[in-house]
């Protein structure tokens, strides 16, 4: 809900930024213990994708029974959004406490009952299950709610995002898809990947609204997410917002990105989303120098703590674990008789 | 008033669609039309927000019901036939049958497959997938063989916090008969006991309980006694009244219409062999279909899935091992 | 190839109507067969889309190595594109010497090394086995055969045709994708099936050609269909021909089709296009009632002497079937033991 | 120099585009990125247009390698992780393995699975998809487990007219290695005796071989001689080869990473069990992972798979029985 006034749209700007600068906070975290060997698996950082992510996570609400499915590069859509940073600590390194108890890591992590589906890895899967969400709010009287999904470039060419994006066409649910055209998926720029010119294109194809936008903007990100869920809320239907920005590391922390040429990060879209908020900020005088630099270490202690708790949680014990997959313990069979 | 195998699962979805506001059936043609098989006719009637038609797109469908799930509600999936759950097969693998294990969140959804060969269906239209959803944790795959059990498992697959793989047999649909629904039903994870014997164990589900009973029909007349063990569902196993028939016969056939490399017949044999070693009194047996894809032509089709006549002559064998 | 002038859009109409013609027969003498207990399995007709099916069939080359893989309503097209009417009879009739041996039926039978890729059942999956084939073609140098793709609306909601499609797009493949939308998949109106004004609104977002246009009119068909062909074959990548149309038969012949309202047959699109070009034959005195009746005559001929010939050849004989699935026969398990 | 596994698989493709202008590399990030595991690498240096980049669409990178294949092409299909495969699993089971059956013309493809579990690497990053797709008439299933066999299955696979799931461990890549490539190899459908024993037969493939390996040193300690046969392909299956080594030692123990429900294992020891039930002094035994998903939690993962001592304290347990 937007309440418009000068004094809105500064709170609206100086909160994203801090969900931005804790995202990138905490992923640059997670980097410095990848490198380190304190991390087991990937690390895919969402760096030069904070403003995107957290304008839609932020102004969704989760106490309204929103739903956000963050993917691979969303930390600052999901903390935007509410889930608790110790929720990314614990996960990433294992701790059983988490959400996911060791069993799953990294970025696939949720609490579906809280609007935070689990991400599974296979792109474009997610789409399809928010709307399921929607479809059972709506069964109990919920037109109200609205989901966000994420999705990449790369995870647009997937057949289950068709699917998905068509089915909440047909069902007219309040979905809001953000499409972070990073203008890489892993390796392959978009060039493999699509051959319209935005994405954005595909959204009279599905007889949705569709935005194309500047990602790394984020007083435009906060904008026209903000109409656009708005619209959904209202009953529009599905709503497509395509932001252009850049992949500003590597696919995961083990790769490094050589073949990102570097003249893209000159190029409009190529720029870091966090720097061009903190300069808006300082233009503006939203924040002084003083200010940033005291929320940068307000932010930086919030990650460490996080992360110390964490890491001296236990980590999962197998001999404690059930081994089996079913809620319904009495159908369970044993493991193997060999075993 | 006779009651068939498809009127059956139909009268299953009637009742848990009204007992329960959170039930309610997603597929193709499933709302007006009643579906492609008629299982859902008159529902959308009935319950007219309940019963919803979709696009054709399995991943989609059983994304949205496993979301909806999530959310406490108890889908029904209506998969035109099984085969088509092929496009549907990462959302079934990855994402229901994971859900609880990761997040603590179970997935009550159902999916009916309307499974296994008739004549003239081809490839596409033919199979059974037990073998296939079974081997994956995370799934419960039932695959009723009677008209009480079309009724009571469904019942009872829609009220189960897991995902279920409902394995309807298309050819049962229409000819399997009884005189009423069941009031009791044994509960899922039992096997049961459809003839008893004492020479041979058969062990089949689905259509293939009633061919390898009337095998045991044939062989009776040779006076011979087979055992037919009805399995119900093909994951969980009831091993142990497959084992407590085996210690009784000391043989044991498989019988499924899957095919033959690593499905229902192979699990059913390698748990008899591991764990009822000497209770055998000849080496266990398998029967599946053949080793291609499910023929066409009447003439091929016949000879391609096991029939009460190759179980009986692969019974016949084993009796004589 | 086009070659202008009145006489060559006459011979082209004749053409395409002798080819629709031929295809409603045969299929009108499956349907009474079916009827009578003749035919195992299934029976889908074209009825009502021969024009949209024969436009495209016709206009493609089979000498030339282009491809045309026809789904369940595309007896016209098949036809036109040079099947030969003794492998639809045969197919239907389950005869061993058909292409499919009797071991797949009806609509699922091709002969993929003369450009007509059997189709498996699941919607969709031709579109990209159709871009192999011309990726296989490109490979040998020849980028100027075309393929031809038929779907409908339905199919248009699968993952697979989206991931073809896109894939087309993006590879530049002379793809001509003819989408026959006859307002029902089966009974689900496309109120179920996509959200958008017009199927073709989707070609912008694939950066492809659409067209719209009426799947009736038979002029109207031959005319795009020449155009996006040409267009393919000259390197401008897939194009996208949306036939509006009506369904007059049901799904398959077991289904009545009921819930068809009657009102649909008189709007725009819900005409006969058999008997519209039947109509403009006579209008522009391009054939006369007797050529039509001696026509009609010679097509009925045709029909009855495939389907009597298929009739009269042998059902396939389990005892001399291989039993095996594999090319490389040493490789073949052989089946179990209790077999 | 030492050639890892990954090598292999690289040089084979390699040497396979260099014979036969008919086959090409087609797959996400394989071009000048060279593939997520770097098998790959270089390759579009050498063959520029033959090695191809693809979108993020499993299912019709499958179809068109199956289009390309029905056109004399020899595509070889890498998926980032055999897990994704799922979505592309209609084509590989519907349209590829049923082509040749349904058309007499052959679909020679090869899909190359990088396959298994890792530390860290989760439910949809670690599977071992073998049981699944030999399920299927129509497909050929390679599981190699040495260096020379990466090299001389895959090259192969690639010159095979059937369509070849080829389950590369990545487990495996970088750390195994060999002195130089094979000159010669076992042709494909016969399995190796890996080690040879008298007191067991221990069956297995990919990277359970090697667990098998090191079980059976541990055991030689005791004075165990463990035979380890290393399937080599999982479809087909070298029963002959199984019967043999089972006709020495008369015990079975067949291994298997993947789930446990009607998998390889089942396949072997219920082969085993109806054609040698009588070469058998104890009742066969298998070992797969656990029922659940496979966890990401190194401290999980190592129970949950099978190791060298879980095979080793199974193999006890079958030689006292
Ligand atoms: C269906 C599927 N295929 C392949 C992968 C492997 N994969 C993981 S991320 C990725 C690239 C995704 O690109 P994009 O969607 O643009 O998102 P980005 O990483 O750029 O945020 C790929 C190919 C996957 N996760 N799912
Ligand atoms: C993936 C898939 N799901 C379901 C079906 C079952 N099915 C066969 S035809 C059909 C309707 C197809 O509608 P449309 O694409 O509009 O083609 P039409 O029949 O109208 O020509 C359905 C649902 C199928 N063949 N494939
Ligand atoms: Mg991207
Ligand atoms: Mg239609």
């Amino acid at each position: 809900m937007r309440t418009d006034g000068p004094a809105a749209g500064r709170d609206r700007f100086v909160a994203a930024f801090q969900w931005m600068l804790l995202a990138r906070t905490f992923e640059d975290k997670i980097a410095a213990l990848y490198r380190a060997g304190k991390i087991v698996g990937g690390v895919y950082l969402g760096r030069g994708q904070e403003a995107f992510s957290a304008a839609l996570g932020m102004q969704l609400s989760q106490e309204n029974g929103d739903v956000f499915a963050g993917l691979i590069r969303d930390q600052a859509g999901r903390m935007a959004f509410g889930e608790p940073i110790l929720d990314s600590a614990r996960t990433y390194l294992g701790s059983v406490e988490g959400p996911m108890r060791g069993r799953d890591g990294n970025i696939h992590r949720g609490r579906p009952l809280r609007g935070m589906p689990a991400m599974i890895s296979h792109l474009g899967a997610m789409v399809s299950v928010v709307n399921g969400m929607l479809v059972a709010k709506r069964f109990r009287g919920r037109t109200d709610v609205v989901g966000g999904a994420a999705i990449g470039d790369g995870g647009t060419s997937t057949g289950a995002f068709h699917e998905g994006l068509n089915q909440a066409a047909v069902e007219k649910l309040p979905l809001v898809i953000a499409v972070a055209d990073n203008q890489f998926a892993y390796s392959t720029p978009t060039s493999h990947q699509y051959a319209c010119e935005d994405l954005s294109d595909r959204a009279a194809g599905y007889g949705i609204r569709g935005y194309r936008i500047d990602g790394t903007d984020l007083e435009t990100c906060l904008e026209t997410f903000a109409e656009a869920i708005e619209r959904a809320r209202r009953g529009e239907g599905p709503q497509m917002v395509v932001g252009k920005l850049l992949r500003l590391a590597g696919h995961g922390e083990h790769d490094d990105a050589r073949y990102i040429p570097d003249e893209l990060k000159a190029k409009p879209h190529g720029g870091d989303c966090l720097l061009l908020a903190r300069e808006q900020l300082l233009t503006k005088s939203w924040m002084s120098e003083d200010q940033l630099a005291a929320l940068t270490a307000e932010t930086q202690d919030k990650v460490e703590e996080a992360v110390a708790r964490a890491q001296s949680e236990p980590d999962p014990n197998p001999f404690r674990e059930s081994w089996h997959a079913l809620a319904t313990k009495h159908l369970a069979e044993g493991t193997p008789a060999a075993d | 008033m006779a009651i068939t195998y498809l009127d059956a699962i139909r009268e299953a979805q009637a009742r848990a669609l009204e007992e329960d506001e959170n039930v309610y059936i997603y597929g193709q043609d499933v709302a007006n039309f009643g579906g492609a098989f008629k299982a859902t006719k008159g529902l959308s009637d009935r319950f007219p927000d309940r019963v919803i038609d979709a696009p054709i797109s399995e991943d989609a469908i059983i994304g949205s019901a496993i979301g909806a799930a999530i959310e406490g509600m108890r889908p029904i999936v209506e998969m035109q036939f099984a085969d088509f759950s092929s496009i549907g097969f990462n959302q079934i693998i990855n994402q229901a049958a994971t859900h609880f294990w990761r997040t603590g969140v179970p997935c009550p959804i159902t999916i009916r497959l309307p499974s296994g060969g008739t004549e003239g269906s081809g490839p596409f239209h033919s199979q059974s997938m037990e073998s296939i959803y079974a081997h994956y944790p995370g799934l419960i795959v039932m695959t009723p063989a009677t008209v009480e059990d079309a009724y009571g498992m469904l019942l009872e697959a829609i009220r189960i916090d897991d995902p279920v793989i409902f394995c309807e047999h298309k050819l049962l649909y229409y000819h399997l008969k009884a005189e009423e629904l069941p009031k009791v039903i044994l509960p899922v994870g039992k096997a049961r006991i459809a003839r008893a014997g004492r020479h041979a164990t058969v062990v089949a589900c689905s259509a293939m309980v009633h061919e390898a009973l009337r095998a045991a029909r044939e062989l009776a007349e040779d006076g011979w006694e087979i055992e037919v063990v009805d399995l119900r569902s093909a994951k969980p196993i009831d091993t142990d009244t497959i084992l407590a028939s085996v210690a009784r016969t000391g043989r044991l056939l498989a019988v499924a219409e899957s095919f033959p490399w690593g499905g229902l017949t192979s699990e059913i044999v390698s748990r008899v062999a591991s764990e009822g070693f000497h209770l055998l009194d000849a080496p266990p047996q398998r029967l599946n279909s053949k080793d291609t894809p499910i023929p066409y032509h009447p003439n091929l089709w016949r000879v391609h899935r096991p029939t009460w006549q190759s179980i009986a002559s692969a019974t016949r064998n084993l009796i004589q091992l």
